[in-house]
């Protein structure tokens, strides 16, 4: 990489959005450059301006946005001044890009094959046969199945995954110099984002061509990347060797953002409280004077009241701070090696079942959740009027015992079933089969008027801070009602002090009280659902990914008030998410499901310590790991193909289908959870042979 | 681009007076002759000088004067009067017929997507029913079978009504249903009623606005269209659409035609003119387009 | 005629971009228009083309006849006994039959015939012809045997010579032979299309599909289509016994709207337009080109009103009535409303037919005078009026709108405090109503189905009264009788004069309008004579300018 | 499929069924007696005569009975005979639909020729003048009266500017064609009559332009939203990304994707100006369903008002399976459903 010359050249560009509301400067002043067949990742939190550089790159600028100065110099051509002929060349023929929603990124009505041959005889290098002969290897390529067949299809006929596969068939089709790839793989699961992350590192080496990679997680940008450019307000602050960078962040935003993720191979017992930012990122309506960073900053200083300007530091690195322009160091937090494996137990204690083992083990202390082989199917709408009913099998059969004060995670990919068993458990949905007792009291099919009581101590926190409080009822209603509906509180202004109080558990302000949801930010939404579910005062919490849709500083400050709301008020957590290094952060105990049935059971550090369960072992391995260093050592499972439907589930073990070990034993009879070692649960027939 | 030249396309961009006037010129005008047609409906009598009833037939099928600014009809009655009363039943036909259509469909539609399974069934396939009778016959029947009148045709207009509303209402509430939002209620404790009443049919509400504005126009056409053939008011009471029909065949008598007509127009035009802007106003993913 | 041919043109220009514009038919249409209208102005020299609304029409066979319409075209390729000539409704002129008289024993009408006649099939017109044609009248049963349920049947006398034997001579036949229903039809001709005037022809005949698209007579055209709602065609008979008809082909076009037909005759696309109304009528007045022919017709309209005490009990007084009769403007709905085109006859009788002239109507006619009706209001104990219902349908009759007319009589009865709630409901709701004495007031229609006194009289004092709720005293039913049954023309006058007055006296039937049809003819047409007859006009005159 | 099929057909039906059904009760509770309306005055008078006539048309069964015939008749496929016109039904309808449906379908067209072209203009160029334009032509048509609109179209262009021709069909001179279709355009190329065919064509013109007039403010509106939906999706953005040309983006990507709503809104429009011409055929004489669909309302005419119930509903039914089967061509998202 050393002869490398860049192909692309960034230069002081500057794109505003003319709204009615004012000049939105979503892009103020970034300057890179990408050399030819290097892997750049662009990273930032939502707003940052990241995705519109990308696209101002490829001129792909909406209105009412407007690329106002600066020069993006593609192999010394100027990109910003191209007529439309010549950008039409560029764009797929030069510079291809991919978009981080596979599932709209296909136009819905057209075949694949219409799809990919446009791309190529458009660009005049193909005939319209050697494209779709070409298409179909490309697919091939790509890692599609029978490939002849997939290019007949139409895009509603793929997953996700593959979607995304097929979207780098199309950026691949025409051998582009460059492929800009933005956030590809977020709306992926964990094991379908490292497939695509690996193609992608395939394809670069393969292909020699260079890539943009756009995300927010640093582990992604770690896996692939050997460059990494951080954004932040519009603007570039940090830039420099991948490996360099994530071990040694020169600029405190850098710094935040590897600090407020939880790590997977990072563990320090007891310390619990992640490092978090102050506020929210500015307006780029208005951005302030000064270093745009400073108002957050623990380490601000007097001259960051100048505008810091992007300065090299380092050879090939460079950062936009006087605190480490000036020789100042930002400290080092974390780093506890990762532990010893622990080896597994020789033989699991068979013949003893999980629940009658929770029944059994008193010395946790009190039970206050138990589900017993709880089933749930949905009865899917008929396709014709005679034609069978089909079934999903959304969670099939699930034990779990919830101990007062613990904290329980429970994992798996989408689809796996995981909401659906805390919405069984909260009683929204009603159970197919099976049986759940809340402290002690059966609700399988209780009648709202018996349950009323019981919803008093037996809250939920949802995923969408968006959809999740209804935006025509003030903060002072959505706390309020509630109170008023349980007789907690006598009258109107015993009511509203109670509001107040409730805000400010959750660190907001009494006067968000006469607000509407939407005069929030997503992590403030969160609060105030969190408050919802803590003014009836319960002491169980299913909470349902409540930090997925936020960003990772965001993450952060709501996993630490969880925490914190835990140890005040002697909460009991059943907390769901797919990303494993907040569950392991979080829990005491962790779940692992797989398909609407759990894999493996056991204390969050032995889990991760020693996963049993080849399942758990690839869900481990597939999460990437914010340090370039670490990921590039980085041995993994790599999990082939994607879940199957859970309305045909597969015989025996349901994880056969992907598994790298499963035997044939696997296929006739389904492992049942057995505990392994003490407290350590499995549902597999070679527990840790992987 | 220069500071100076982002500050012009700033500027240009953002000139409050066409920023204003391109979200809410037309909303506005539709407004003012709604208004205006509100204040006529109310004021009719000042703002007449006729009484629209007084037959004249002396002075039958005077062209527009001074005297009588739109002309005089068959029965040499003033046009204008005439038009300007006829602004109550229409506005009263359009209203009642939306509203009350609006509001049975809702609660219909609502409590079926609220409650699923067989009650859903059950409506819908009524809806379907509704939908697919010919409309002119149905009107016609129960025109027929109740006598002419404001009431009764308002009542025939009413049962062909609802259904569009209960089928708004309900794939709103079905949007609704799978929120959030409403989980967290039922997670609350609260109630069926409270819930579908006091949480999900407020948050419906702001496409059936919409609805409903842009569907007053409609009905008033309807309404309009019915009285041509006949079915709408018992005479003398004036109205537009039955004025049409007095002058539909005085070619050369234009004004007793078309005068009314202008005034369907206008008040139907206003109705979309606000409804577009409520729309827009609502949904600011719409604006955009 | 100069000036059709650039109106087509321009026409053509339309068509043309039509087609285009349509995208069907684009280039046929576009490379036609160049000569666009050239055959159908050759087509026009030679044919009569008339506007009229024949969407009532059900029917061209004469013996099931029984609407307003097609009486035109029956009267025109079918020959009647006898007949009548327009504008005289009282003495009857020759026509098949070349006199006639009663027989002896007064139990029969004797005719003679004309002799050497010819179908426009060919086949001779016979005497058993008449005979056929009569007896399936009575013997279908349908709506028009109704008139002659007195007719016992023909009977041949000779080649020349046929007697129709009534059953009850004292009542009227000769004026109802002249109606068209009673046509002389080709029976050798209809024999081979399923006709039969047996017994059992109401079962047994099949001809009257044949009928509704063709025609077996002797008139001077032939039907040869009606395509239902579009138009009726006709060709001349070659075959005609009299003069020549002036036209190759007759066309009448359905044209339901009057506007329509208004516009069409301007533009010279039709020759006559009758369906024209009032305002209409004025704005053609002093049009070069287009004749008006006006014809007083024995049609009205009349406003029947209740004396069913249980339904108003005010207009069960017959004060009150007579004072509706009082309070209403006759001369400014004829004069204003209707642009004078219109008479008004005293009561139940049109002017026109024996016993009933303008002058009968000014002598014993209601008139305006509204401190008379005040007077009767305060007599009958209504001193400040009262209301009743008056209903009517939402139809026009000779361009006079129900509507306009209840509302302008509204406002007439409202100026003496009477108050009419109008309630317009359709035609058959109101025959319905009507005919079952349900309603309080009525503005309705009257249309002879032949010109006859006694049918007029007969209506009032039976069916008529009934839905009326009015029992008509001995003497008046005898009164109509007498006059029904006398032969004496100057004698029978003035019983129907008595009659008349004993009616405006009942007050319960007020006629308004005898309408004054206004025919508007272009000049490219003469001799188009208008009747009052019930067929509207005789077609046969009619030639090209 | 075939189960489907069978399944959606047997619902129809049922449904048709039931229409007819509630038509019927409710002109059961008309007063008026077609009996009494349609005899002469003195016929309507001999209550011998009206119970022969009742007898004949079955009027004086039991309404069950009566409703029962009807549906005895329609499994021959006889809807009966029309009392006022007292020949089949059918045949009437033979004759009136023709015109109704030519008059319809040039409307539609007319509509569909010049409103999705229009909104697609206005989508790609919005807020340009054409946008306005487009807006602006939409909205008149929404909010025009459609007999006010034919009344002034009338006066203006036949009666006062004499450039189009008057009301009906053809002209009044016009030899017709044989009758084959009963669709005079088709059925004067079939004849090769093109002097008539110019005619119909150029008497076409306005009433096609007044009843089109709603449907393509319509068509422009959904048109514009759809595309301007689409024209904002990802899909849309790749396209662009990929360096396809703009008409290609618009043509290719973002209207097959706007014309599902379209096909939607266009089928039921479509059903609509079937049974919604009355009006126009009022002001243009035009002798179609919606003129006897009015006549035989008024006039209580039983068999014919149950015929037209069934075959509207009929046909509102079938245009709606069509648009749906249209969504298997248009959106293969449909067809897993």
């Amino acid at each position: 990489m050393t002869d490398a010359q860049p192909i692309l050249e960034v230069e002081d560009l500057r794109t505003y959005f003319f709204s009615d509301s004012g000049v939105v400067r979503a892009v103020d002043g970034v300057s890179f450059h990408v050399n030819a067949g290097e892997t750049l990742g662009i990273v930032g939190e939502s707003g940052s301006g990241k995705s519109i550089t990308a696209k101002s790159v490829i001129r792909l600028i909406d209105e009412p946005g407007r690329i106002v100065s600066g020069r993006i110099a593609f192999r010394g051509r100027n990109v910003v001044t191209m007529d439309a002929a010549r950008l039409r060349k560029f764009r797929g023929g030069e510079v291809a890009m991919v978009f981080q929603d596979p599932m709209t990124s296909l136009n819905p009505v057209l075949r694949i094959a219409r799809q990919l041959v446009e791309t190529m005889v458009a660009h005049g290098r193909f005939t319209k046969k050697a494209a779709l002969r070409r298409a179909v290897d490309l697919l091939g390529r790509m890692g599609i199945n029978a490939p002849k067949r997939a290019v007949d299809s139409y895009p509603h006929e793929f997953s996700g995954g593959m979607r995304q596969r097929v979207m780098l068939a199309m950026g691949f089709s025409n051998e582009p110099t460059l492929l800009i790839a933005d956030e590809p793989t977020t709306a992926l699961d964990v094991t379908i984002q490292a497939q695509i992350l690996d193609l992608l590192r395939e394809l670069n080496a393969d292909f020699g061509t260079a890539i943009i990679l756009i995300s927010h997680d640093l582990g992604v940008i770690a896996n692939i990347c050997s460059r990494i450019v951080v954004m932040y307000a519009g603007e570039v602050v940090e830039e420099g060797p991948a490996e360099s960078l994530l071990a040694d962040p020169r600029h405190p935003y850098t710094w935040a953002l590897l600090n407020a993720v939880p790590r997977l191979d990072r563990h320090t017992p007891g310390e619990k409280k992640l490092i978090t930012i102050e506020g929210t990122p500015p307006d780029p309506a208005d951005w302030p004077a000064g270093c745009r960073f400073r108002a957050r900053c623990p380490f601000a200083i007097e001259a960051c009241a100048e505008h810091p300007a992007l300065t090299a530091i380092a050879p090939g690195r460079a950062a936009r701070c006087w605190v480490t322009q000036r020789g100042g160091a930002l400290p080092k937090v974390g780093g506890g090696a990762t532990a010893a494996p622990a080896q597994p137990a020789a033989a699991a204690r068979a013949g003893v079942s999980y629940a009658a083992a929770t029944a059994a083990s008193a010395t946790r202390g009190e039970v206050l959740l138990d589900v017993r082989d709880v089933k749930k199917h949905f009865p899917l709408p008929k396709t014709t009027f005679f034609g069978e009913r089909r079934v999903l099998h959304a969670v099939d059969g699930v034990d779990l015992a919830v101990f007062k004060g613990e904290t329980v995670g429970l994992v798996g990919e989408s689809g796996c079933g995981k909401s659906t068993l805390g919405r069984l458990i909260v009683r929204l949905h009603e159970p197919t089969a099976g049986q759940i007792a809340y402290g002690g009291v059966d609700i399988t099919h209780a009648d709202p008027a018996t349950i009323r009581p019981l919803r008093r101590r037996l809250q939920m926190i949802f995923q969408d801070p968006y959809a999740s409080l209804n935006p025509r009822m003030t903060v002072d209603e959505i706390l309020g009602w509630p109170l008023k509906l349980h007789g907690m509180t006598q009258d109107g202004a015993e009511t509203s002090a109670r509001v107040r109080e409730l805000l400010d558990v959750v660190g907001l302000s009494a006067q968000a009280a006469g607000r509407f949801p939407h005069e929030f930010s997503g992590g403030q939404r969160q609060r105030i659902s969190i408050a919802r579910a803590l003014a009836v005062s319960p002491e169980f919490i299913v909470a349902d990914e409540p930090i997925s849709a936020l960003d990772v500083n965001i993450q952060a400050q709501i996993i630490n008030l969880l925490i914190d709301l835990q140890r005040r008020f002697a909460l009991t957590y059943l907390f769901i998410a797919h990303d494993l290094a907040v569950v392991r952060h979080v829990s005491d105990r962790i779940v692992v499901l797989y398909l609407g049935k759990v894999m493996e059971v056991a204390p969050a550090a032995a889990l991760f310590d020693m996963p049993l369960h080849p399942y758990t072992k690839s869900l481990i391995s597939a999460a990437p790991i914010p340090d370039a260093a670490i990921e590039r050592r980085r041995e993994r499972v790599r999990l082939t193909g994607e879940p199957p439907s859970a309305i045909d589930v597969p015989s025996g073990c349901r994880f056969r289908t992907r598994c790298p070990i499963a035997a044939e034993r696997c296929a006739a009879e389904m492992p049942p959870l057995a505990e392994n070692r003490p407290g350590h649960w499995v549902a597999c027939h070679f527990p840790g042979k992987l | 681009m220069s500071a100076a030249a982002i500050e012009t396309a700033a500027a240009e961009q953002a000139s409050p007076r066409r920023r204003w006037l391109r979200r809410y010129g037309l909303p506005l005008a539709g407004g003012c002759v709604i208004l205006f047609w509100f204040a006529a409906a109310l004021l009719a009598p000042v703002m007449s000088s006729y009484n629209p009833d007084f037959v004249d037939v002396a002075n039958r099928l005077q062209p527009p004067t001074a005297r009588h600014l739109l002309g005089t009809d068959a029965l040499g009655r003033d046009v204008l009067s005439r038009v300007l009363y006829g602004s109550r039943i229409s506005l009263i036909a359009g209203f009642s017929v939306v509203l009350v259509g609006a509001v049975f469909g809702t609660v219909l539609g609502g409590i079926a997507a609220y409650a699923r399974g067989r009650a859903e069934e059950l409506l819908m396939r009524l809806t379907d029913l509704v939908l697919c009778f010919p409309p002119i016959i149905l009107a016609m029947a129960i025109a027929a079978a109740l006598g002419i009148g404001t009431t009764n045709t308002i009542i025939a207009m009413l049962v062909v009504w609802w259904p569009k509303y209960a089928r708004l209402a309900r794939s709103l509430v079905l949007v609704q249903r799978s929120q959030e939002y409403v989980e967290a209620a039922h997670v609350l404790g609260f109630g069926h009623a409270h819930i579908l009443f006091r949480q999900v049919i407020p948050n419906a509400i702001g496409p059936l606005i919409v609805m409903v504005t842009l569907d007053l126009g409609n009905a008033i056409l309807v309404f309009a269209g019915l009285s041509f053939l006949g079915l709408g008011v018992v005479p003398p009471t004036p109205e537009w659409g039955a004025m049409v029909a007095e002058g539909r065949e005085l070619v050369q008598q234009w004004w007793v035609a078309t005068f009314p007509g202008l005034a369907i127009l206008s008040v139907v035009m206003g109705f979309n003119f606000v409804g577009d802007g409520i729309r827009d106003w609502l949904d600011p993913h719409a604006r955009r387009r | 005629m100069t000036n059709r041919i650039p109106s087509i043109d321009r026409r053509g220009f339309l068509g043309g971009l039509g087609a285009a514009g349509l995208g069907a038919g684009a280039l046929g249409a576009a490379g036609l228009s160049a000569f666009p209208g050239a055959a159908l102005a050759q087509g026009r020299r030679n044919a009569l083309l008339i506007g009229l609304d024949i969407g009532d029409s059900i029917t061209f066979d004469p013996a099931r006849l029984a609407q307003y319409s097609s009486p035109m075209t029956l009267k025109a390729v079918y020959d009647t006994l006898i007949t009548m000539a327009p504008g005289d409704y009282i003495n009857l002129k020759p026509n098949l039959a070349t006199s006639w008289e009663y027989r002896a024993d007064g139990k029969a009408v004797r005719f003679k015939l004309r002799q050497g006649l010819k179908f426009a099939s060919g086949n001779p017109v016979r005497a058993e012809d008449v005979k056929w044609s009569i007896e399936r009248v009575i013997n279908l049963k349908d709506q028009p045997a109704q008139y002659i349920a007195h007719v016992q049947g023909v009977d041949i006398v000779g080649a020349d010579t046929v007697d129709v034997v009534l059953k009850d001579p004292t009542q009227p036949i000769l004026t109802i032979l002249a109606a068209p229903s009673f046509a002389i039809m080709d029976s050798k001709l209809l024999a081979t299309q399923g006709a039969t005037a047996a017994a059992d022809a109401k079962d047994a005949d099949k001809a009257t599909t044949w009928l509704n698209g063709n025609s077996a007579g002797s008139g001077p055209y032939s039907l040869t289509a009606w395509e239902r709602n579009q138009q009726i065609q006709m060709v001349r008979n070659a075959n005609y016994w009299g003069e020549k008809p002036g036209f190759e082909r007759v066309v009448i076009r359905h044209m339901s709207e009057s506007a329509a037909q208004l516009l069409a005759l301007k533009r010279g696309d039709i020759d006559v337009a009758f369906n024209l109304i009032p305002e209409q009528i004025a704005t053609i007045k002093g049009d070069p080109q287009i004749d008006l022919i006006g014809t007083a017709s024995l049609d009205y309209i009349y406003m029947a009103v209740s004396e069913n005490a249980e339904a108003n009990p005010a207009l069960n007084k017959k004060q009150n009535r007579h004072a509706i009769g009082c309070a209403m403007d006759y001369d400014g709905i004829i004069n204003s409303l209707i642009g004078g085109s219109a008479v008004r006859p005293a009561n139940f009788l049109p002017v026109g037919v024996n016993g009933a002239t303008a002058e009968t109507t000014k002598e014993i006619g209601f008139k305006q005078d509204l401190d008379r009706a005040k007077k009767l209001l305060a007599e009958a104990g209504n001193p400040d009026g009262f209301a009743f219902e008056l209903t009517y349908s939402n139809n026009a009759i000779a361009g006079v709108s129900y509507q306009n007319l209840a509302q302008k009589l509204q406002a007439d009865l409202a100026r003496v405090g009477i108050k009419a709630n109008l309630n317009p409901i359709d035609q058959v709701n109101l025959r319905t109503l009507y005919n079952q004495g349900k309603l309080q007031a009525v503005l309705t229609f009257w249309n002879p189905p032949a010109v006859e006194n006694q049918l007029w009289a007969s209506a009032t004092v039976n069916r008529v009264a009934k839905r009326v709720h009015w029992t008509p005293p001995a003497d008046m039913m005898k009164l109509v009788d007498d006059a029904s049954a006398e032969r004496d023309l100057g004698k029978a006058a003035a019983l129907w004069r008595t009659y008349q007055q004993r009616m405006v006296d009942a007050a319960h039937l007020f006629v308004l309008i005898q309408p004054v049809y206004q025919i508007a003819v272009r000049k490219t047409v003469t001799g188009f004579k208008p009747t009052a007859a019930g067929w509207m006009a005789e077609l046969g005159g009619a030639k090209p300018a | 499929m075939l189960r489907y099929l069978i399944s959606r057909v047997a619902t129809a039906f049922a449904m048709v069924l039931l229409a007819t059904l509630v038509i019927f009760l409710i002109a059961n509770t008309v007063p008026g007696d077609p009996a009494l309306a349609q005899l002469g005055d003195l016929a309507a008078s001999n209550p011998e005569f009206v119970k022969a006539f009742r007898a004949k048309w079955g009027l004086d069964l039991p309404i069950w009975h009566r409703y029962l015939i009807f549906l005895e008749g329609l499994a021959h496929g006889d809807f009966g005979i029309s009392i006022a016109s007292q020949r089949p039904v059918l045949d009437d309808i033979r004759d009136f639909a023709p015109a109704t449906i030519e008059l319809a379908t040039i409307s539609f067209i007319l509509s569909i020729l010049i409103g999705i072209p229009l909104g697609i203009l206005a989508a790609v160029r919005r807020d340009s003048w054409i946008d306005h334009v487009a807006r602006f032509v939409s909205l008149i048509g929404v909010s025009a009266p459609t007999f006010w609109l034919a009344f002034i179209m009338l006066a203006l262009f036949y009666g006062m500017m004499e450039i189009a021709p008057g009301p009906g069909r053809v002209d009044p001179i016009a030899f017709l064609p044989p009758r084959v279709t009963g669709l005079l355009l088709i059925d004067c190329v079939l004849a090769k009559d093109w002097e008539t065919l110019n005619d119909a064509l150029a008497h076409l013109v306005l009433p096609a332009t007044v009843l089109a007039a709603a449907t393509l403010g319509l068509i422009t509106r959904t048109t514009r939203a759809a595309m301007l939906e689409s024209l904002s999706q990802d899909y849309v953005r790749v396209a662009r990304a990929k360096g396809l040309v703009e008409p290609h983006i618009v043509l290719g990507h973002a209207l097959p994707n706007a014309l599902i709503p379209v096909v939607t809104l266009g089928g039921l429009a479509y059903a609509n100006l079937l049974t919604g011409a009355v009006m126009t055929e009022t002001v243009f004489s035009w002798p179609g369903l919606g003129r006897y669909t009015f006549r035989s309302a008024v006039s209580v005419d039983f068999p014919a008002i149950m015929a037209i119930t069934f075959i509207v509903a009929a046909v509102y039914i079938a245009i709606n399976f069509l648009v749906d089967l249209s969504y298997a061509v248009l959106d293969p998202r449909a067809v897993k459903r």
